[in-house]
């Protein structure tokens, strides 16, 4: 492989993750100026996670360790794969590992908040792994699996599939109406209840790098010859994305769990097949 | 010099309040602290709820018999470092409360207590210059801990 | 007879032969030796085949009915006589409907006797790699399982007739696969019916005939959707022969036989509307649904549909149906599975489900799809089989098979904690064996793009089920530390059977670049082209690239890495955080729906199942008239 | 939906939050901070220390002090309504925090309104009078 | 092996203010049974209360710093008729205005805590932020934030001075549309309604017979508010009560937000009449005798009882406080809810825990 070309792989793969926990900086200080308050600094999240990591670990049980670890570890690989230009479903499967691995390493702590966190953190994976994988689908029908082929018209016949990625993000960033697993009054944090110090600051490291797929996901649908208005496109409608789960968030309560599945399911199944619906009408093909 | 941990820690306190029995007066500033006029999410503060993820604990009220186990308890599941700041009268010395049968008259009598504000109920402001002291603290002690590490 | 003729009749004939002698013999030294000869007869003939198969670059091979002489004339006889049997037991079960069927049954073999002269078409057994697929699951595993029930029925009072069914069961199982004849077919076909009757009627409680009665009910019917699938068809085409059915211009009626053929398997393979007898089956020793869910029977229906699938690929009007009652049955399946407190019900649900998908696969109707089918049987039977024997031996140790019985189930007994582990991982998640078919499914479905619905939803629904019940065996109290897989006080039977069972299940995963080169790829070859590329890394499709050993790999460095680098001190230990108060908080699992509310889905379900195989029949006979 | 558009509204206005400890705390007139003593007219009386719901005065009558135990004022201002010689005032300014229960102590040696702090000994006995 | 598993929730918890604990059975995730643990917050304020009748008005607003002034207004009302005396009007329109500021802050602070508790935070964030026009405004005219110390048995002790008079009506009419557009959100949003409407129904009987007061029984249709009585200054305005039938969240967060508008109705009703004139009256000796006295506190009527032997100590005195009767009402709406639900019922009773234990 050209050098040139792999060096730059691994820099995104290192990047993209700080990319995001700026974005999350950025979501704070946004939250907290849509609520009229002046919210924390932008770098917020990175102070987080620095003391995160300087505080004393604590824990239940080792599982608990193991499984923040392969956490962190199978949503790298996804974000890696990702980068790399390989396949999107098993890129899609993989970082699905990394979720099914919090969601065990809430179970390996026997705590009541933390246990119904995990069994809300699998319908929450209940609600929106469909979706994903819909998505994923109707990018690869359209175009390719391999990331790497995947070049322009996305955007242009799929915007419903595109959109059926927002509420995909507002479960994943942990924002109303469907923050269910972590809801703060209900269960504390849900499945990181049990989790604290260095430990959960791998879990909020691998959860960068999940979302870092995940808008990843989101930039692929915009393409252009030009590698900087590709870029620039890109970054924008991920902002965009982002900014749309921000305004959700703060215009609406926490609905319930039966809510975010039925909800989920029924949107996210039905954007993407009327727009497949609306593909082959207009095209004759898929 | 200040190590990059400390000063992360300065700038990210996470905060868990803890009510044993106050009359409210301060749970309702510690709230208000929370909010727009004061949101000292400024600071980097969060509400976390869960002492397990806590920095500072707020601890509130003149610490009733009954509420005095489970304050230990949700000590004890606080990692190292942690501070404790005693919010209001009642929670520095029990002083309003002083002739009720039930409290302990204080947080410190339970578990060490870091800061003490005074004041019934404590104003936000004070919760603010009390989180900064707190910071300050553990500012002087990083330093100190760089000094012994250099020497 | 050459040695790969040779090998396969061992493969079928040694265990009935078996049988016959377990039942004589009775002691239980006399069945030990019995069964452990019988199984390594089958585990070396199985490989032996393999090698010979290998030999002539996966060749099909084929048995003239003459080289089986002295077998073929009492074809005609045992197909009436088992015939005859099942009205007997219909009567005595007074069960019209089981006597009806097995009656209707007995005329129509009759019929199709003098139809052609009581002489069978050639080749009477043909053995292609699909056949060979099936032989090695069925003597592997059904291996293990026969050596896992030396403990698991060792207070069992009944292990002489237990023993032998068996036997009979993997016999018959090797024989139906290899079988090229639909008469022969038939005869082994009745001859699983008949062991699975047996076997699910073991406990002998009333519950336990009942399912027996069921199971042999509907079997029985799909029999006789069978046999007159097998006249139309000899009727239609000419020919008893499978590998003589027409590939292409198949219309109107001559759809039927297919349809026929498609619903018997459907009752093998308790699809919808024919899964009640699967569930219920599970009142019968855990060794028995292991056998039945990995080793042989239900595995018997959707190999049919793969065998026949180079006609019904190319049957347009029918193909669709196959792949919507299947997916159907997929995604009812694991949506109703999520609803289970019952590991084996469950596991039961799990495998309806998979077994859709594998159909799924032949109604798609592509290459790849049909491949994937084939790749997603082999590596579940494994895990299924795993599974079930780990349930069994979770059962001996907690007394009860439910899931909230496995609470922290992982400090009391690591073995079988670990082994449920592998198996559902191997299951759900990348990059093991039957998540690389589920990949070329999904990679398959876009032609079929309904069916990604189903898919997607079904999936989540995997995981939800699996990883609660994982959650519950990992929901050990606080504090407790790893325990290693030595300390489980499981017995050495079991220790052996779950651990070859394990690292089978990794092996192969991370040989599916073989596996699917050697294994697959030529049968799919000789009836497409197969657009499933692999080089030992990795293997791809015309749209999508899957490196099976890197994921595997790095899987495997994952958690071994992490289980070495992870030792956190005792100090490090806490309490759980329970608002502030010292609670002791047990998990229970969630269910998401009522007794009433499961009842309610299966009747939508079954209702819907129905719908479809009336329409599998109806259209072929609506084509006709129209 | 009204919150949707108070949400956008409010990311372009100006934050409602102060810039407190930037800026002053916003104080109003009449605010009842803490109590401060002229010690030059203090006729130790002792009425103040008598009628203080919170026991938080000490009247010294032999060092001439009066001892103000800031973690146990309430801020009532009792003592001063009681005082006859007006010796005592309830200033807008409060106390602020200390990382020990502490006491401000007003003496006639010191200048008017100045006081010493002076740390109360942990676990302070005046649980009950 | 049962189906259901048992979990604490409180006393310290996210959605709690307070120390109370709630041991849910649960389901799966549905309620199945509830058991209230109180007494966290036990001090032994009737003791307290009884050591110094001059001292207690500061005790009894300890008793609860939300509705702080009521209590203290219930305590001196209690010494009041003991002592047979009649506060002066300027007095009660003070008592008047102050209550009705502090229900206001009450108010805000529960539908706020609502909002916080189905997660909705910006709306949480938006009744704290109008909370604070509230909050600065007592401390502007009592120089506290929280507890007022302004009671004194006779009368107040510290007056309104003209300014503050004007400072008063320019706040209510900077809140005014503030609260309107609160009530628009609340009564409309369809995520909170989804979340209120429905839930943690009280039934009009059911609310008798737990004997619930203030803003949950006026939601369970039970028009009763011991203002109509007419104590303090409330004879001299104008206002009725305001009465839902639904009984649900969504109904008791609305009564309380219609109260808001109510309560600046009373003030600013109450502001044109206040008259030059004495706010309160001295008190000669010990009181002696009995007295039961009632207010209607934010969370609904408040009732102290006083019996003095004419000494320095009071020989008894005895609350029965609002959020006693509610916090127990729970135990009627709980069992059958959803875990998500229980934050959301539980805080819809404006439980105050500091009260309820004393
Ligand atoms: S210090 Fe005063 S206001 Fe604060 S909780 Fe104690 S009594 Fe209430
Ligand atoms: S009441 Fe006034 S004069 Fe008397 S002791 Fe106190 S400060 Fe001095
Ligand atoms: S203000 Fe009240 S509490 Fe403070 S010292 Fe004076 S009397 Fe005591
Ligand atoms: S009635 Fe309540 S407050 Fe009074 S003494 Fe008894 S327990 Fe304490
Ligand atoms: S109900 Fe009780 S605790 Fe609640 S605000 Fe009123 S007095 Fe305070
Ligand atoms: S007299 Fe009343 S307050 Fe005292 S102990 Fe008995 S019940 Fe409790
Ligand atoms: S607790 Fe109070 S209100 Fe309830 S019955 Fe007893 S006296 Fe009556």
């Amino acid at each position: 492989m050209d050098l040139l070309a792999y060096a730059l792989q691994v820099l995104t793969v290192i990047v993209a993750p700080l990319v995001v926990g700026l974005a999350m900086g950025m979501d704070r200080k946004i939250t907290a100026r849509m609520q009229n308050r002046r919210g924390p600094p932008v770098l917020q999240p990175f102070y987080d996670v620095g003391k995160l990591l300087s505080k004393r670990p604590m824990l239940l049980s080792e599982l608990q360790a193991t499984f923040a670890g392969a956490a962190l570890l199978f949503h790298a690989a996804a974000l890696a794969l990702f980068v790399s230009g390989s396949d999107l479903l098993v890129t899609f499967f993989v970082s699905g590992t990394g979720s099914v691995c919090l969601v065990m390493g809430a179970f390996s702590a026997r705590s009541p908040y933390s246990f119904i966190g995990g069994q809300r953190e699998l319908l929450a994976i209940l609600a929106y792994e469909p979706v994903l994988f819909l998505v994923v689908l109707s990018i690869g029908m359209r175009s390719s699996f391999l990331v790497g082929d995947i070049q322009g018209g996305l955007l242009h016949d799929l915007p419903l599939v595109l959109l059926a990625l927002v509420p995909v993000l507002v479960v994943l960033l942990e924002k109303s109406p469907f923050d269910v697993p972590t809801a703060h009054q209900e269960i504390i944090s849900g499945p990181y209840v049990e989790y604290s110090g260095p430990y959960l600051a791998i879990l909020e490291v691998a959860r960068w790098f999940q979302l870092a797929f995940v808008f990843g996901m989101v930039t692929l649908f915009f393409w252009s010859g030009d590698a900087v208005i590709s870029i620039a496109g890109k970054l924008a409608l991920a902002f965009a994305a982002l900014f749309a789960t921000i305004v959700i968030d703060n215009a609406s309560a926490r609905l319930t769990r039966e809510n975010m599945v039925s909800f989920m399911l029924i949107a996210g199944i039905g954007l993407v097949a009327i727009n497949l619906l609306v593909l082959f009408i207009l095209k004759g093909s898929i | 010099m200040m190590t990059l941990e400390s000063k992360m820690r300065i700038r990210s306190p996470w905060i868990m309040h803890f009510d044993t029995g106050s009359c409210n007066g301060c749970d309702m500033e510690v709230w208000a602290l929370l909010t727009p006029r004061y949101d000292i999410e400024r600071f980097g503060a969060m509400n976390r709820a869960n002492p397990k993820q806590a920095d500072i604990l707020l601890i509130t009220g003149p610490v009733t018999k009954r509420c005095e186990d489970r304050l230990r308890n949700l000590y004890e599941q606080t990692p190292e470092p942690k501070l404790v700041i005693a919010c209001g009268d009642c929670a520095s010395t029990g002083a309003p409360f002083h002739n009720c049968y039930n409290v302990n008259g204080g947080v410190d009598k339970v578990i060490p207590v870091d800061v003490y504000v005074p004041g019934c109920a404590c104003r936000p402001e004070v919760l603010i210059d009390a989180l900064v002291l707190g910071l300050s603290k553990w500012r002087e002690k990083a330093a100190g801990a760089d000094k012994e590490a250099e020497g | 007879m050459s040695a790969g003729e040779l090998l396969a009749v061992l493969l079928f004939l040694v265990p009935m032969i078996g049988a016959v002698v377990v039942l004589v013999g009775r002691s239980v030294p006399v069945i030990k030796v019995t069964v452990a000869a019988v199984t390594v007869v089958l585990a070396l003939s199985s490989v032996g085949l393999l090698l010979v198969l290998a030999s002539r670059s996966f060749a099909p091979l084929a048995i003239e009915a003459q080289a089986l002489y002295p077998l073929s004339p009492v074809l005609i006889v045992a197909d009436l006589a088992l015939t005859a049997l099942f009205i007997i037991i219909g009567w005595r079960l007074r069960s019209m409907i089981i006597a009806a069927a097995a009656a209707l049954n007995l005329a129509l073999t009759v019929l199709l006797g003098a139809w052609t002269g009581f002489s069978e078409s050639d080749p009477a057994m043909l053995i292609d790699n699909l056949a060979l697929i099936m032989a090695l699951i069925t003597s592997l595993v059904g291996s293990v399982i026969a050596i896992y029930s030396f403990r698991y029925m060792r207070e069992d009072p009944r292990q002489p007739r237990f023993f032998a069914v068996t036997l009979l069961f993997l016999g018959g199982m090797n024989a139906a696969v290899f079988s090229n004849d639909l008469l022969w077919l038939f005869l082994f076909w009745d001859v699983t019916t008949l062991c699975s009757f047996l076997l699910i009627a073991h406990d002998g409680t009333m519950e336990a005939r009942d399912a027996a009665r069921r199971a042999l009910a509907i079997t029985l019917g799909g029999a006789t959707a069978f046999i007159i699938g097998a006249v139309l068809a000899l009727e239609q085409y000419g020919t008893l022969s499978i590998s003589d059915f027409p590939v292409a211009g198949l219309g109107g009626l001559a759809l039927l036989p297919l349809s026929l053929l498609a619903i018997a398997a459907f009752t093998k393979s308790a699809q919808l509307p024919f899964q009640s007898w699967l569930l219920r089956a599970m009142v019968a020793p855990t060794p028995v649904s292991a056998l039945l869910h990995s080793a042989t029977m239900v595995n018997l229906g959707v190999y049919l549909l793969l065998r026949i699938s180079p006609s019904i690929v190319n049957a347009a009007a029918i193909n669709w149906l196959v792949a919507l009652i299947s997916g159907a049955t997929f995604l009812a399946s694991n949506i109703l599975a999520m609803t289970q407190r019952n590991a084996k019900r469950v596991l039961a649900w799990s495998t309806i489900g998979n077994l859709g998908l594998v159909a799924m696969c032949v109604g798609i109707s592509t290459s790849l799809a049909i491949a994937a089918g084939v790749i997603l049987l082999l590596y579940h039977s494994i895990s299924k089989a795993l599974l079930f024997l780990s349930v069994g031996a979770a059962k001996e140790g907690l007394g009860s098979e439910d899931i909230e019985a496995m609470e922290g189930m992982r400090a009391k007994m690591p073995f079988v904690s670990a082994a449920l582990f592998i198996g559902i991982f191997t299951i759900v998640l990348p990059p093991f064996g039957m998540f690389a078919s589920k990949w070329i499914i999904s990679s398959a479905a876009l032609t079929f793009p309904l069916l990604i619905f189903l898919l997607g939803v079904g999936f989540a629904s995997t995981l939800v089920y699996y990883f609660k019940w994982v959650g519950n065996i990992l929901s050990a109290a606080p504090g407790s530390r790893r325990v290693t897989l030595r300390a489980d006080p499981l017995p050495a039977n079991y220790k052996w059977t779950l651990g070859s069972l394990m690292g089978g299940a990794i092996v192969l995963s991370a040989l599916i670049g073989p596996v699917i080169r050697y294994l697959v790829q030529p049968f799919i070859d000789r009836h497409f082209i197969l657009p499933v590329g692999t080089n030992d890394l990795n293997i791809f499709t015309s749209s999508g690239e899957f490196p099976v050993l890197v994921l595997l790999l790095l899987v495997g460095l994952i958690f071994a890495g992490l289980a070495i680098i992870v030792r956190p001190g005792e100090e490090e230990m806490s309490k759980p955080y329970a608002s502030g108060e010292d609670f002791d908080f047990e998990s229970r699992g969630n269910y998401f729906a009522s007794e009433a509310a499961v009842m309610q889905g299966i009747k939508v379900s079954e209702g819907a199942g129905v719908l479809l195989v009336v329409l599998l029949i109806a259209l072929p006979i609506a084509l006709e008239v129209m | 939906m009204s919150m949707l558009t108070s949400s956008i509204k409010n990311l372009f206005s100006r934050p409602f939050t102060t810039r407190y400890p930037k800026v002053p705390a916003d104080l109003p007139p009449g605010n009842r901070g803490r109590v401060l003593y002229d010690m030059s007219r203090c006729i130790f009386c002792r009425k103040c220390e008598r009628s203080c719901p919170t026991v938080a005065i000490i009247t010294d009558r032999d060092a001439k002090t009066q001892t103000v135990i800031r973690h146990r004022c309430i801020g009532c201002n009792t003592c001063v309504e009681v005082c006859p010689t007006e010796t005592i005032t309830m200033v807008q300014e409060y106390s602020r925090p200390d990382t020990a229960p502490t006491v401000n102590v007003f003496s006639l040696d010191l200048p008017r309104h100045e006081y010493r702090i002076e740390h109360l000994p942990r676990h302070d006995g005046r649980k009950k009078d | 092996m049962g189906r259901a598993t048992t979990i604490p929730f409180g006393p310290q918890h996210a959605a709690f203010l307070e120390p109370l604990n709630v041991t849910l059975t649960l389901e799966e995730e549905k309620v199945v049974g509830a058991v209230l643990n109180q007494g966290y917050n036990h001090r032994g304020m009737e003791h307290a209360l009884s050591l110094d009748y001059r001292k207690s008005q500061y005790i009894s607003e300890r008793v609860c710093g939300i509705c702080s002034f009521h209590h203290s207004t219930a305590y001196c009302q209690g010494l009041e008729s003991i002592y047979g005396i009649d506060v002066p009007e300027r007095g009660r329109l003070i008592r008047t205005i102050m209550m009705e500021c502090q229900r206001l802050t009450s108010h805000l602070l529960a539908l706020g805590h609502i909002a916080e508790s189905v997660g909705y935070e910006n709306l949480f964030m938006q009744c704290f932020r109008e909370r604070e026009l509230v909050m600065t405004l007592v401390n502007r005219i009592s120089g506290n934030r929280v507890h007022y110390s302004m009671n004194v048995a006779g009368g107040v002790k510290r007056d309104i001075s003209p300014e503050g008079l004007k400072d008063i009506q320019a706040t209510m009419s900077r809140l005014r549309p503030r609260l309107r557009e609160l009530h628009r959100v609340f009564s409309r949003d369809r995520t909170l309604s989804k979340r209120t409407k429905g839930i943690g129904v009280l039934s009009n009987q059911a609310a008798r017979e737990w004997g619930n007061v203030g803003p949950v029984s006026r939601a369970s249709g039970i028009p009763r508010d011991i203002r109509q009585d007419g104590f303090a200054a409330y004879s001299m305005v104008k206002f009725s009560p305001i009465v839902r039938e639904e009984g649900d969240c969504y109904a008791r967060m609305m009564v309380r937000m219609d109260e808001c508008l109510q309560s600046m109705d009373i003030i600013e009703q109450c502001l044109p009449l206040i008259k030059d004139g004495p706010v309160a009256i001295q008190m000669k000796g010990h009181p002696k005798g009995e007295a039961y006295s009632r207010v209607e506190a934010p969370r609904g009527e408040l009732v102290y009882f006083i019996r003095a032997n004419g000494k320095t100590a009071l020989e008894r005195i005895k609350l029965r406080t609002p959020a006693l009767m509610n916090v127990a009402s729970l135990l009627a709406m709980l069992p059958g809810c959803q875990l998500a639900d229980v934050p959301t019922i539980t805080v819809s009773v404006d439980p105050c825990i500091c009260c309820t234990d004393r």
